[in-house]
């Protein structure tokens, strides 16, 4: 697969203006007079997805095999498994 | 030896029907299973003993068996649970605490229990409340709640006889309710490792028939709750 | 690891094990590694979750207490080191020792500065009384970002260890595993950055 | 033995070994040299352990009178040779962490992981040897981190093993302060070697397994350690930030359990069980894996339901995650969130069923040798019958609430830890003793050991049920305070005297263990005629196992299927006969 990218590499510059526009939203987000719920809602999307292109480009998943690929979210599931269920403790 | 057995000592609260129910349910279920499976294993070591001229069965495994097994469990282990949750729910299910149910207030602390009786007027932090130390009192056929509330660790309010066990959270205030139904003297104790003196941290529970209650509490003066 | 001497392609899995994962051993562990650090992540910024949830009241409106510039700059800082790690890798691939050296020298030198900042934001803090034991906001800012800032200094070192070795010349365009793998562990280490600024910070 | 041309001889002359003494026995990469490290650290762990649970017994069965030897202690610990409750605390505390973190999950772990996972894949080494020696020598001053917790002022750690909040939290409460802190950091830098030896075992069996290992051929054991490994990677973790968060509480001043700022003590026991369920199933998987290997060994048969194993090891690993909550029934959490978790509780039981039937069904019919691993590994399926059977109790919740915190619960976890875990180790030690050491350990002293170890263990630990019925409760240091624990001293005293015996028939254990090092007979290459791979190398095996990677046709557990000479297929000799058709396809 590195053999494959060896030649062609994906657009890291894009991807990093991406992520600096993205970071520049969230900071402008952040102060915007809106309900608590709504702002939490979305900086939690943006960090997300730039999360996310951080992984898939970044740390080169999107060019990985699936089996890495499931290697590498396996344990999201406890992570979120652990807090929603502590968190039902103060939320019924 | 009439320690060895596997009777639960004489219960004095109304949990004390189903939880010792359920005990017994589970007890000549898993009884059931240990014999078999312990009967079984020593049977097939004796009889499949190596021994000259033996020839084993050879077999990669049998799918009926092994869904008959993992079916029987699982059928059993529901059954379990359903009974359980029912019960659970009674005691301590999110609304269980009977409406009539007489509050008491349980202040924990290293290594001692203070019980707040609301006084004659029937409130908390009123003047009349009083305080007993590792001593609570209770009519007998009357639903208590108590509301532990802990002023460092954690400890954990247990009375065998009750069935009742349930922690004191240091930040929490939590609700815990029980009804005994036999009159006597019980003990209370700590379950919850909370320091070098958990081993001592006792209290006495006294039912008393109606009348008796009464007249005790008619004894007691009020007091401002020790600290 | 005398196994490895024999494989055909040192990037690649060995052929003479049955097919795994289908990436080399290194990059293999950096990846089961890096699941480990997601649970020890999942164990303080879950924690924070729940005691957030548990007294909101104890945390401060975004920009109150925290120097948020400050650590937009950093933030800013972390993403370009990510970015130059990167191309430092691409770099190599295509068999470029110079650019290689060059990428890796600004990596690690923006990784040093974010620590340096970090640690200019904690003074200032501290000089303002917060401190981590001022309650359930203090004491889950400075073990987050504590234990980030501990992870990014161990990037740092590490990447100064690949560094030197790159100045002597040990990747090349058909081994450069040291690169790859710094480089996973870097990445992830910024990816959590880009959690925890949204949630200590701007939330 | 004559059609075996195994590819040994080269292997010899071809893997020069020209380390040092320091590299090649000390600060070895090799990975039989590490597990057999981890096998003396352990076991020296095992020996603190119970000495520390002797102590106890004292207390127990004879509260109040001077122990033997109690002199020695110093006044901090016993005044006049009687136990002090704040020593007792910690006896309670150590005992617990010593046994889990420092006897069976290395013993389990670190040295059946690191021996048995490369020599039954037919792999060289892990795929990081260095990274191997590191995790042993972190695990080394982790231990030594733990016993210094004893000499420090305050005492060691007395909040429990399980470590609860706020008691372990904040100083005031125990008095003790620089034993706990150690206690943390101790536990921290285990946690970062068991990590590191979890990547390790990962790695290796995903990449190195030899050609023609697939997954399906893989022995029970590897199987186990692996999904034990997974379990280790994530869930150490989990400790380590817990951890970490009490250590600040306890040292910096932050708030994380501590109520008096919103902490939430609470949090401290769902982080704790969140790591400590699987952690239970740590302690115990890799057992029932090698007490699969030894009695399918036994019985001179295969596996019963090999692939339904692999799949209930595979549900056991992830089931484990959601049942922590079972641990806290009584403690205050949401009681709704209490029936979820009782659900999955039962659930788990269902794997658990599922292998001990497929254990009896290897049993059926087999031709079953006595061995000393064999006879563990039988008292092993008994036991955790009990265990597991015991735990049906407390997966109830509102039974439970009763014998929450008793003896009941002491008698169910030393029936899985001891009763099955401890007496798989012994099985296993037995049978990989020729392997590691290239002697066999004395039979006849090893069924002494085994008979009395059986039956004093019994006795210890199953009247414990009956206390824990009494309504006896745990970590109590004088069980005479209360007037309905009275009638029970006398089976306390019952279950001390039992408890020094079944100590003192640890000796020998030990006296085996050291003896046949030296004086045992040698022992010849495949001593239990087994099919795996580590059997096709010499005793003990060259740095690097094989010169030749060995190849390997068949599935793990082929005895007494007809087509060799012998009654055992090993898994790397080629046939030329195709399987006979009716065999289950061992495909991935």
């Amino acid at each position: 697969m590195e053999q494959v990218a060896h030649r062609k590499h994906p657009n890291y510059i894009g991807v990093f203006i991406g992520l600096a526009v993205l970071t520049g939203v969230e900071l402008t987000v952040a102060f915007l007079p809106w309900s608590k719920r709504t702002l939490i809602l979305l900086l939690i999307f943006l960090a997300v997805w730039k999360a996310v292109m951080v992984a898939l480009y970044f740390m080169h998943l999107k060019f990985e095999s699936n089996r890495l690929r499931i290697l590498a979210i396996a344990p999201l599931p406890l992570a979120v498994i652990m807090v929603t269920a502590v968190i039902t403790e103060y939320v019924w | 030896m009439s320690w060895i057995s596997w009777m639960l000592p004489p219960g004095a609260s109304t949990f004390a029907g189903d939880i010792d129910r359920i005990y017994y349910v589970i007890l000549v279920i898993t009884g059931i299973a240990f014999v078999v499976v312990e009967v079984g294993l020593v049977w097939f070591l004796i009889k499949y003993r190596a021994r000259p001229g033996r020839t084993v069965i050879y077999t990669h495994g049998n799918n009926t068996a092994e869904v008959i097994w993992t079916s029987i469990t699982a059928v059993t282990v529901v059954i379990l649970g359903l009974m359980s949750a029912g019960i659970w729910n009674r005691i301590k299910g999110r609304d269980s605490v009977p409406a009539n149910a007489m509050a008491i207030r349980v202040n924990v602390k290293q290594f001692e229990w203070n019980f707040v009786y609301p006084g004659p007027d029937g409130r908390f932090d009123t003047p009349d409340d009083f305080t007993r130390r590792n001593q609570l009192h209770l009519p007998v056929n009357q639903a208590v709640v108590v509301e532990l509330m802990s002023e460092d660790v954690i400890h954990s309010f247990n009375i065998p006889a009750f069935r009742i066990k349930q922690d004191a959270v240091p930040g929490m205030h939590i609700r815990a309710w029980f009804q005994p139904t036999v009159t006597g003297e019980y003990e209370l104790g700590c379950a919850e490792l909370c320091g070098l003196g958990h081993y001592r941290m006792r209290a006495v529970v006294t039912v008393h028939s109606l009348e008796e209650y009464q007249r005790w509490l008619g004894e007691q003066s009020p007091t401002v709750a020790s600290k | 690891m005398a196994h490895a001497m024999t494989h055909a392609s040192v990037m690649e899995p060995s052929p003479e094990a049955e097919p795994g994962a289908g990436v080399y051993n290194e990059k293999l562990g950096m990846w089961i590694f890096l699941l480990s650090e997601i649970m020890f992540f999942t164990a303080l910024i879950g924690s924070y979750i729940i005691l957030r949830f548990a007294h909101p009241e104890a945390w401060a409106a975004p920009g109150k207490v925290l120097n948020i510039p400050v650590t937009a700059v950093n933030t800013f800082l972390l993403i370009c080191s990510s970015v130059s790690m990167v191309k430092a890798y691409a770099s190599i691939a295509d068999g470029n020792q110079k650019m290689l050296r060059l990428w890796l020298v600004l990596t690690v030198l923006m990784g040093a500065t974010f620590v340096g900042i970090q640690a200019y934001e904690y003074y200032h803090l501290i000089e303002k009384a917060f401190v981590p034991s001022a309650g359930l906001y203090g004491s889950t800012f400075y073990t987050m970002t504590g234990f980030h800032g501990f992870h990014v200094t161990m990037g740092v070192i590490c990447m100064s260890f690949v560094t030197w070795k790159a100045f002597r010349g040990r990747y090349t365009a058909a081994d450069h595993r040291g690169v790859e793998v710094i480089g996973l562990y870097w990445h992830f280490v910024d990816l959590v950055w880009i959690i925890l600024f949204t949630i200590v910070y701007l939330i | 033995m004559a059609t075996i041309a195994p590819p040994v001889e080269p292997a010899v002359h071809a893997l020069v070994d020209d380390r040092t003494f320091l590299r090649k026995y000390i600060f070895s990469t090799d990975h039989k040299i590490i597990g057999i490290q981890f096998l003396l650290m352990s076991l020296i762990f095992l020996l603190i352990g119970g000495i520390l649970a002797m102590m106890m017994r004292w207390q127990l069965g004879f509260p109040g009178r001077p122990m033997p030897g109690g002199g020695l202690l110093p006044e901090t610990m016993a005044s006049g040779a009687v136990i002090l409750p704040e020593f007792y605390a910690s006896l309670v505390t150590m005992h617990g962490t010593f046994m889990v973190f420092f006897a069976i999950m290395p013993l389990l772990v670190g040295v059946f992981g690191n021996y048995l996972i490369p020599l039954k894949i037919g792999a060289p080494d892990m795929a990081f040897p260095r990274l191997n020696m590191a995790s042993f020598w972190l695990a080394v001053p982790a231990g030594l981190l733990m016993i210094a917790g004893f000499f420090v002022e305050g005492g060691h750690a007395a909040a429990g093993w399980t470590g609860y909040a706020p008691l372990s939290a904040n100083p005031e409460y125990t008095g003790v302060s620089a034993g706990q802190q150690l206690w943390c950091l101790s536990l921290i830098i285990l946690g970062l070697s068991s990590i590191l030896g979890a990547v390790n075992y990962i790695s290796t069996v995903i990449n190195l397994r030899a050609p023609g290992m697939t997954w399906f051929r893989m022995p029970l054991s590897i199987w186990s350690l692996f999904i034990t490994a997974i379990l280790v990677l994530l869930a150490m973790p989990i400790l380590s930030g817990a951890l970490i968060m009490l250590l600040f509480d306890q040292s910096l001043g932050t708030h994380f359990f501590l109520p008096a700022d919103g902490g939430q003590p609470i949090l401290w026991q769902h982080l704790f069980w969140f790591f400590g369920h699987p952690e239970v199933y740590i302690l115990i998987l890799p057992a029932m894996g090698m007490v699969s290997d030894i009695i399918s060994n036994g019985a001179r048969k295969p596996i019963f339901g090999y692939h339904s194993m692999v799949f209930a090891i595979m549900s056991i690993g992830f089931l484990g995650w959601v049942v922590w909550g079972h641990h806290m029934f009584q403690s205050g959490m949401n009681p709704t969130l209490g029936t979820t978790f009782m659900v999955s509780t039962m659930l788990i039981s269902v794997p658990s069923a599922i292998k001990v039937f497929n254990w009896l069904g290897t049993l059926w019919g087999g031709s079953i040798k006595f061995t000393v691993p064999m006879l563990h590994a039988c008292a092993f399926v008994a036991m955790f019958v009990i265990g597991g059977l015991s735990g049906v109790f407390m997966a109830s919740p509102p039974l439970d609430m009763y014998i929450h915190d008793t003896y009941f619960i002491v008698a169910h976890l030393h029936y899985v830890l001891f009763g099955g875990s401890l007496f798989a180790i012994f099985g296993a030690i037995t049978f990989w003793y020729p392997k590691m050491f290239g002697r066999m350990m004395s039979p006849r002293l090893g069924k002494l050991h085994f008979f009395l170890t059986f039956v004093f263990y019994n006795l210890v630990f199953f009247p414990m049920h009956q206390l824990g019925l009494q309504g006896h409760m745990r970590r109590i240091y004088d069980p005479s305070t209360y007037e309905f624990m009275k009638p029970l001293a006398g089976l306390n005293r019952f279950i001390t005297i039992s408890a020094f015996l079944l100590f003192a028939s640890q000796l020998l254990f030990l006296v085996n263990f050291i003896g046949s090092w030296f004086r045992g007979r040698k022992a010849e290459p495949n001593p239990w005629d087994d099919t795996g791979l580590e059997w096709t190398t010499p005793s003990p095996p060259p740095h690097g196992n094989w010169a030749v990677t060995p190849r390997v046709y068949h599935p793990p557990y082929e005895f007494g299927s007809g087509r060799t000479a012998e009654d055992f297929l090993p898994q790397d000799r080629k046939l030329d006969t195709p399987p006979a058709p009716a065999r289950a396809p061992a495909s991935r």
